[in-house]
């Protein structure tokens, strides 16, 4: 019998969307806030259940989902984006009589996200993988009148469909030479791929397949139009959640079944990991809008990411896995405060246009200390400054290149890091710096706790890393086999 | 004798007077000269008190040191050289801060000018006090401060504060090469103990010093090709501070233009302190000379070619206290060629240069006394302006008058009657003649004889010019007060008796100073060291040369009395301003447009415009120019994401083709 | 034109690559086809797969649907405020 | 028996006209067909490799894709009528309001 | 025992946070100033407990922190940090009571320059590298934080070069620690961020190239933060549009964390990379050219904070020249330089803030004859400049003498180098007083007062110590020789 407890948590989310989707259609849309709340509570149970089981190693229904120390951590982060999301959108659907179709499409994709954390399958791992994308692609065009969020949504579709199209068919040729899908089947059979040419166009093509979730140069040109269009929350969804998804899904099927592979994808993402934080971090300082600066240093930051996927050690991985949970926190962070800032806009004047416009941050600090406070050391985080979570993994990704002698590439990183520093540095001139514009504004409830539990996510892993540490290199150790 | 133990306060007291002067002179009588004063006072009287305890024990010198930080010590010493100079420096300080009292009473700053050269004071008392070089650099360099603060003593005044600068700067360049020796000197003797410097002992000490003597002349270094001993180095490198604090040719420069300050600071650098500092510095370590070859030589010709070079531009002078100025270079010029006669005559040129120099304290510090006294009753320093003082300054015209004949050096050779400066100046030309006679040089006599010649000419002038004739203008002027006339008739007594009385005394006293129970070295032996051959018993020049400078002193009154007081010949004649020579000696060689505007302007200035300009242009440009390009690129950069997505997907496909064709190529590659 | 024949050249390279790889590759196959034996239908077979193997993916899968089906209702429903 | 190969060379060829169309058309439903195209040569193939290789699970997953094939034309087509709607074309050619 | 240095660090962090929540200014101001006299009792505390006959560290506290990675939360000071310790302690106390009349964002201001204490006590008396990196890099923020508000015209420029600037060094240095970390953990089986036991093992990497590229990415870090010629550009810029607290708080503190890393990690590493004598050589060119360096540009300078800053420049670069000589007296006098040039260059930068802003202008040609009106202001520049040009009887000389004189026994050439910056340093030093507080007062200047109490109370106490230290140097001196033997006897080790 399987222990249906380790799904839990994918179960009660899914139950938690189903009931938001029935209740409001009893609700009417004055009470629709209950539901966030519901959903809140959803998340927060999953995440317990599943901190609780954090170190279970199982693999289940024959084979096609397990429950180790990676996909635990995995689902951590994409529950506590999801949690963080949520509460902040409370606050953004208030009033909005399609709260229930927002709610339950996040929870969907949560789960998608879930399901491919712990997916031991190239079938469970793309249904879930299209879980995800689907329900976002909704997300991302959840404000339908404004034109800026449906093109977010069209441009977030096509290449999204194109990428899935990409990886549908490398996947098949992986099991055109393997002759399964399981993952440790592949594993086991991945020799006469890795010696014939087949294999490296479908390693291609994966990684252009998860490359498009992580928003890897060049198959990121979705990700800034699309985190500038979509809702801010969506925004903080997509950069923190959906890109990690990216990341478990190239851990698994890369890491694990195609480790054969390696010399062939180390290269791919060294090439891929240079250019894209060097080109995230170039075209963020040019950027006016705060959404699109940071949408494209989400797209530097994957690139730091993919680090590990060059380095390769198990310090390497504990790095990456590690600067996956502290971006979770930053970049959901960062987009809350900016979603707090639009909504201030807004309350200054209904009809504000360019509502991420960096000028909205003038003199922030004076508006919304607590906001610009957070907001700061977000930035901070993932310039990289201690004590902050996005130092501590840039610690430990950065130093696994020096360990493994990729001195060339540290260089690079760390050149990269002190630029992405000056746009950083110029939300928070934008915010301490520069005279404010209005008065002092309270921040909404829903917003503040949000942004306060990103907060201490960030100085958490920043101050005591320890236990996070120590499962990312469980977790690691999951890769290393 | 329980009076040595007070031997502490000599430079404390005066220290503390600054310090309480500075602070809460204010509020006291005459902006607190009185403080000061005491201090000084009782400074000299324990000064005078050793000193004699010394006349009469000269082995036993005083010698207390203290543990200070690292491997260096504080300490006094007081030998027979310091002994002297100590009652002569504490003594005429005195006088001239009693004088000051009454020089000063009119101006509002009075507290901070009390202060100030009480501080001076103590600062070339330290440096007289100092049993080990490094302690002797610091009380030197606070001499230095303090001239620098007394200089600019009026610093509203534009011309004050830029000399006050240069007078600290170009000393500041004599002491650095000070400190390149005692680096040197240092360094080397920690070569000799191979790095181990012997426990409990201060190597920077006199005695420690003069005991390793032979080592460092022993020690070689190749400087421009030629061999030269270490030894030779660090005692040049001395000189070299003593050259910038005693005003030697070529750091002489700012001593003239030191006249912006208050004639009795004028009076205070010019003869108690500041200025002798070099000379005593260089009879400090005369052993160290004696031990190096050429050393003593190069102090000579450069004393000797001061002496003359200074009083040429002396005559030209119209500015009562500048002629002075050029009087007190000269003088120096005297000393150091005196110590570097020490080539013949050994330790007897520290005695004879030694007692010009406390001669010259005293008649200089009267001269500059008196015109003070004259610039205070007529308002102007301008010699042009004035004339026929002496009848309105009877006391003030007299003292001069003693001054003038101490400084040109009147007295009947083969008597003991004469002025003081006869005894000193007039012995230290007889040893050049030695010299000459000796190593067939005459050079340093002929700097000597025609410099007594011209300084006999320029002070007469100035006498003549000041005090005699009708008034040029309508100056007004008044005898000065009691405080101000009674110093100047102590020190004229002693202008005039002072070397009469105790010469010979003097130098036997100085003999002993290398020789106690703090240090003992054998002078002939050095010399060996130094390759210098000294002459013993040396009473047997010609007639004519006892005479000389009797004669050419007489021969500058003469002049001078022709044309300045008789009228002669029309000086405004030849002093126009188309006179080549004229114009030389009036712009002092130019000195000034060489030094200031050539060397520091041009050359440093510019040099450090330049490093601006690699700071800004370059360095910066660098910086500047990777932060602008990034931010170019990036500007280009991001015309890519054109907003078509048909584009986009064209990238990703792109990016698939191409990664397919780069991974192919390095796998197949590797 | 000029940037649909690129993107036609672009699609011909992507062919070529994709179809040298195919043709060059030594592909595992079984000696003869199952389903050339006997006419027999695969379809239970999937069936059993699909509840057994693959029923995750098949829940999964629902989801999807409902998701999809939520989604596209949402964006396509003309929303006129009144 | 038909080698392997032929099938492969056709979903290569369908997928590559997909790829020309999803880079090369303006009209949002004709990329959309792209995008199918694309979707069906993958399931060609596992279809194939599926029969080739006497595996099911292929034959599973292509009734899988077929399914998320379907979901995603569903999200498709709703945004293309939404920005129908709103701008009364389909010619995502000129939806670049979100650039640079 | 009470952990006498985690509150060290502590104190101030909490005060910086109760400041920051202050109303008032007058409230701000109080909080700070009792804020930072707790840790100027503690280290005076601790100098009295201190035993500076060991160079052994003192008041160590240690325990594990993320045992995973090998770092540990290890706290200590020995005779390298106790001044520096000190020296913080003194200037952030002086900086308040001097910054007494800020109005603008009081709380804000005192609360950045108490975390800007707590970072720089924390990089003084960290003994894990993690720890010490982060401190390191926590003091950027206040520091850019202060410039960028508190600026003047071109704050923006200055402090976002300054931070990034200083940010590249930083993480050169930090390639350097990893490089170090996983070596020895390769080279001995066990991770550990430890400083100690980090230099310890240094030795025993084999590969030469290696050792030489840690010491190289250390330095770096190191030397720009000094900063040494040639990367020192940030410097004068943050200098110039820096308040005058923040200027201090930049020469007093920050710029010493270089020369403290110079001796904590560089001069132990040094004998033992690839190469010593070309390591020295190294180091002993950049001390010499930045002595030279800062001190002609000093005299280019129309700015008279401008010209303090390069001053400052020229003066850190004794600290490198004596580093370099590796003479126990030559290092312990670097280690006084660092003490007693933080005390000087207060003085200096807080004479210019007066200037500032009561003249309402820095530029020296515009000022002159400040004397008159501003006799006060004037003794204390004066006493500072003084120091600053090497005075006898005052700090700087003490330190500036140790360094030259000791360094020529073993860098001779460069020593004679040096010896011209004096020179120079005079000259602009003489050059821009009697160009702004002597001379004729200049008319345009307008109403001119001294300065306040509060500011002649700071002054007065830097200068006071800047005396103290120079007449009695032992109380800080003699620990900093036993650690500078210490230091060197690692060279007789390696045989060099």
């Amino acid at each position: 019998m399987e222990n249906y407890m380790l799904l839990a948590p994918e179960i009660i989310l899914a139950l938690v969307g189903l009931t938001i989707l029935l209740a409001g259609l009893l609700i009417g849309t004055n009470n629709k806030n209950i539901l966030g709340y519901i959903a809140s509570a959803g998340l927060i149970a999953a995440l317990c259940l599943t901190i609780s089981n954090i170190s279970v190693n199982e693999t289940m229904f024959y084979g096609t989902i397990t429950i180790d120390a990676l996909s635990q951590f995995f689902k951590i982060v994409f529950i506590s984006v999801s949690l963080l999301v949520t509460i902040a959108s409370i606050k953004y659907t208030e009033g909005n009589k399609n709260t229930d179709e927002f709610f339950t499409l996040l929870l969907f994709s949560t789960v998608g996200m879930m399901v491919v954390a712990s997916a031991n399958d190239l079938i469970t791992l793309f249904v879930g993988f299209e879980l995800a994308s689907l329900s976002t692609y909704a997300l991302a065009g959840f404000e339908k009148n404004n034109p800026k969020s449906i093109e977010a949504a069209m441009k977030y579709f096509i290449i999204g469909s194109l990428s899935s199209a990409l990886m549908l068919f490398g996947i098949s040729f992986v099991y055109g030479m393997t002759g399964t899908t399981s993952i440790p089947g592949i594993a086991e059979n991945a020799g006469a791929l890795a010696a014939s040419p087949i294999g490296l166009i479908a390693v291609v093509m994966l990684i252009a397949g998860f490359g498009f979730k992580m928003a890897l140069v060049p198959f990121h040109m979705w990700a800034p139009d699309t985190y500038q269009g979509a809702p801010t929350v969506v925004s903080a969804l997509l950069a923190a959640g959906s890109k990690k998804m990216g990341f478990v899904a190239a851990f698994r099927v890369l890491v694990v079944a195609l480790a054969v592979l390696s010399p062939t994808w180390q290269t791919a993402f060294a090439a891929l990991a240079i250019i894209t934080m060097t080109l995230g971090n170039v075209v963020a300082v040019s950027q006016t809008s705060i959404k699109r600066m940071l949408a494209y240093s989400s797209v530097a930051q994957a690139g730091y990411i993919s680090m590990a996927f060059v380095v390769m050690t198990p310090m390497a991985l504990t790095g990456g896995i590690l600067y996956t949970l502290s971006h979770a926190f930053m970049k959901t962070g960062a987009f809350l405060v900016v979603a707090v800032v639009g909504y201030m806009v807004l309350s200054d004047n209904k009809n504000a246009k360019d509502i991420d416009h960096i000028d909205n941050f003038k003199g922030l600090a004076k508006r919304m200390p607590l906001t610009a406070f957070s907001m700061m050391v977000f930035v901070f985080a993932l310039a990289g400054i201690p004590p902050t979570a996005g130092y501590m993994s840039k610690f430990i990704l950065f130093s696994s290149t020096i360990e493994s002698g990729l001195v060339w590439l540290a260089v690079i990183a760390i050149l990269n890091s002190a630029l992405s520093l000056y746009y950083y540095a110029r939300i928070v001139k934008y915010m301490y710096f520069l005279p404010a514009s209005g008065g002092k504004v309270s921040e909404p409830v829903p917003y503040a706790i949000a942004i306060i539990l990103a907060l201490a996510g960030v100085l958490v892993i920043g101050i005591w890393p320890e236990p996070f540490v120590y499962w990312a290199m469980e977790a690691a150790k999951v890769l290393m086999i | 004798m329980a009076i040595e133990y007070l031997a502490f306060l000599i430079p404390l007291l005066p220290a503390l007077a600054f310090v309480i002067t500075f602070f809460f002179g204010k509020k006291m009588y005459s902006g607190g000269a009185l403080i000061p004063i005491g201090a000084i006072a009782i400074s000299c009287i324990i000064s005078i008190l050793i000193t004699i305890n010394l006349l009469q024990n000269p082995e036993e010198v005083v010698h207390q040191s203290f543990h200070w930080f690292a491997i260096l010590n504080l300490g006094i010493l007081i030998d027979p050289l310091a002994g002297v100079m100590l009652c002569m420096v504490s003594f005429v300080s005195l006088l001239i801060h009693i004088y000051a009292v009454g020089y000063m009473s009119h101006d509002p700053a009075k507290p901070r000018y009390f202060a100030e050269t009480a501080l001076f004071t103590a600062a070339m008392l330290g440096v007289v006090l100092s049993d080990n070089i490094l302690q002797l650099f610091i009380c030197w360099e606070l001499v230095g401060l303090c001239s620098y603060l007394l200089i600019g003593f009026w610093f509203q005044k534009p011309s004050a504060a830029a000399a006050a600068k240069k007078a600290f700067l170009t000393t500041r360049v004599g002491d650095v090469m000070f400190l390149t020796g005692i680096i040197i000197l240092f360094s080397s003797i920690f070569t000799i103990y191979n790095g181990n410097l012997p426990e409990g002992v201060y190597v920077l000490q006199f005695n420690e010093i003069f005991k390793l003597i032979p080592e460092l002349s022993a020690m070689h270094t190749t400087i421009l090709g030629s061999e030269v001993s270490m030894l030779t180095i660090i005692a040049l490198l001395f000189f070299g501070g003593a050259v910038g604090k005693s005003g030697q040719f070529p750091l002489h420069v700012w001593l003239p233009d030191a006249m912006e300050g208050p004639t009795t600071v004028s009076a205070l650098i010019h003869a108690a302190t500041m200025v002798t500092a070099g000379v005593y510095l260089v009879a400090r370590t005369f052993p160290m000379f004696m031990g190096a070859p050429d050393a003593l030589i190069v102090v000579a010709y450069v004393g000797g070619f001061t002496a003359l070079f200074a009083s040429t531009m002396g005559i030209v002078m119209n500015d009562i206290k500048r002629v002075l100025a050029f009087s007190t270079i000269s003088q120096l010029g005297y000393m150091m060629l005196g110590l570097g006669m020490g080539a013949v005559v050994g330790m007897e040129a520290v005695g004879v240069s030694m007692f010009h120099l406390i001669n010259h304290a005293f008649f200089k510090a009267l001269l500059f006394l008196c015109a003070g006294s004259v610039i205070h009753s007529v308002g102007t320093q301008d010699m042009r302006q004035m004339g026929g003082v002496g009848k309105v300054m009877p006391i003030t015209f007299i003292t001069m008058l003693v001054a003038s004949l101490a400084l040109a050096g009147f007295g009947i050779p083969g008597t003991q009657i004469g002025t003081s400066g006869f005894f000193s100046k007039d012995a230290i030309i007889e040893t050049t003649y030695l010299f000459g006679e000796h190593t067939g040089n005459y050079i340093p006599y002929i700097f000597g004889i025609v410099a007594a010649l011209l300084t006999s000419i320029y002070i007469f002038r100035l006498l003549f010019m000041t005090f005699t004739g009708k008034p040029r203008t309508d100056y007004g002027g008044h005898e000065s007060p009691s405080s101000m006339t009674g110093p100047l008739s102590i020190l004229a007594v002693l202008a005039l008796f002072f070397g009469a009385l105790t010469q010979t005394k003097f130098y036997h006293f100085l003999e002993g100073t290398f020789e106690n129970s703090f240090v003992h070295v054998n002078i002939e032996h050095l010399a060996e060291l130094g390759n210098y051959h000294l002459v013993h018993g040396h009473h047997g020049e010609p007639l004519l040369i006892l005479w000389m400078p009797i004669i050419v002193g007489v021969a500058g009154l003469l002049i001078s009395f022709l044309i300045y007081y008789l009228n002669v010949v029309d000086m405004s004649k030849i002093v126009s301003r188309n006179n080549v020579v004229f114009k030389l000696l009036y712009n002092r060689y130019y000195q000034h447009q060489i030094f200031i505007e050539i060397i520091s302007l041009h050359l440093t200035y510019g040099l450090s415009l330049v490093g601006e300009f690699i700071d800004r242009k370059i360095i910066d440009g660098i910086i500047d120019g990777i932060s602008d390009g990034t931010i170019a690129i990036g500007e280009i950069i991001r015309k890519v994401q054109t907003g078509v997505v048909q584009s986009y997907a064209t990238a990703v496909i792109a990016g698939v083709g191409l990664l397919i064709i780069l991974l192919k190529l390095i796998v197949e590659v590797q | 034109m000029i940037s649909k024949a690129i993107n036609g050249a672009v699609a011909l390279l992507f062919l070529a690559v994709v179809a040298l790889a195919v043709v060059t590759t030594t592909w595992i196959t079984v000696d003869e086809l199952p389903q050339n034996l006997a006419d027999q239908s695969n379809i239970e077979a999937i069936g059993v797969q699909i509840f057994t193997q693959f029923v995750i993916p098949f829940e999964v899968l629902s989801l999807v649907l409902l998701g999809a089906l939520i989604g596209a209702v949402y964006i396509a429903k003309s929303e006129v405020e009144k | 028996m038909i080698p392997l190969t032929y099938y492969l060379i056709l979903s290569s060829i369908v997928f590559s006209i997909g790829l020309y169309g999803i880079m090369s058309q303006r009209n949002g439903v004709r990329l959309l067909m792209s995008v199918e195209l694309m979707l069906n040569s993958a399931n060609i193939n596992l279809v194939a490799f599926s029969s080739y290789n006497d595996d099911m699970s292929g034959q599973v997953f292509t009734l899988f894709s077929i399914a998320l094939a379907a979901a995603e034309a569903v999200i498709g087509f709703a945004i293309l009528l939404s920005i129908f709607r709103m701008r009364d074309m389909i010619n995502i050619d000129d939806i670049n309001i979100l650039r640079w | 025992m009470m952990p006498i240095v985690s509150l060290m660090i502590l104190v101030p962090l909490i005060g910086a946070v109760l400041t920051l929540l202050t109303q008032t200014k007058e409230q701000a101001r109080v909080i700070a100033l009792v804020f930072s006299l707790a840790p100027l009792a503690g280290a005076l505390y601790m100098i009295m407990q201190f035993n500076s006959l060991t160079p052994a560290m003192q008041f160590v506290e240690s325990f594990d922190w993320i045992p995973s990675l090998g770092i540990l939360y290890k706290v200590g000071v020995d005779g390298i940090a106790m001044p520096l310790v000190l020296l913080a302690a003194i200037v952030v106390p002086a900086t308040i009571i001097y910054s007494w009349g800020e109005d603008k964002d009081a709380n804000q201001f005192f609360g950045l320059i108490l975390a800007l204490q707590a970072g720089v006590m924390g990089v003084f008396t960290s003994l894990d590298f993690f720890l010490f990196y982060i401190f390191w890099e926590l003091t950027l923020i206040p520091m850019y934080f202060l410039i960028s508000i508190w600026g003047g015209p071109k704050k923006e420029y200055a402090a976002i070069k300054f931070f990034i600037y200083t940010h590249v060094a930083s993480l050169v240095m930090l390639l350097g620690i990893f490089a170090i970390y996983f070596a020895v953990w390769a080279q001995t089986g066990v991770p550990s961020f430890e400083i100690p036991y980090l230099l310890e093992q240094f030795q025993f990497l084999e590969s030469s190239l290696l050792r030489d590229s840690i010491f190289l990415a250390l330095l770096f870090g190191f030397i720009v933060k000094m900063p040494a010629v040639p990367f020192h550009t940030w410097l004068p810029d943050a200098h110039v549009e820096a308040p005058t607290a923040g200027s201090v708080l930049l020469a007093a503190v920050l710029l010493k964390m270089g020369g403290y890393g110079l001796f904590r990690v560089m001069l132990p590493l040094l004998p033992f990379t690839g190469s010593p004598n070309m390591m020295i050589s190294i180091l002993a060119f950049i001390g010499v050219l930045s002595i030279l360096y800062g001190a002609m540009l000093a005299l280019a300078q129309t700015d008279l904070k401008k010209m303090v800053a390069y001053s400052s420049i020229s003066h850190m670069g004794y600290v490198t020249l004596g580093a370099a000589a590796l003479v126990p007296l030559s290092v312990s006098g670097a280690m006084f330089q660092q003490f007693s040039h933080g005390l000087i260059t207060c003085l200096l930068f807080m004479s210019c803030g007066a200037i500032q802003h009561i003249a309402g202008t820095r530029i020296i040609a515009d000022l002159g004859g400040l004397a008159q009106k501003m006799p006060k202001l004037t003794v204390l520049m004066m006493f500072g400049f003084m120091a600053s040009l090497g005075l006898p009887g005052l700090s700087g000389f003490i330190a500036e003498f140790m360094i030259l004189t000791f360094s020529y026994i073993t860098l001779p050439g460069y020593v004679l180098l040096a010896l011209l910056g004096i020179v120079v340093t005079a000259g602009y030093h003489l050059w821009a007083i009697q160009r702004s507080m002597f001379g004729v007062l200049n008319a345009k200047l307008g109403h001119l007062h001294d300065i306040t109490n509060y500011e002649t109370i700071s002054m007065g106490i830097l200068a006071l110590l800047v005396l103290y230290f120079g007449l009695n140097p032992s109380p800080v001196l003699d620990m900093m020789t036993t650690n500078a033997e210490q230091i060197v006897s690692l060279m007789a080790l390696a045989g060099v």
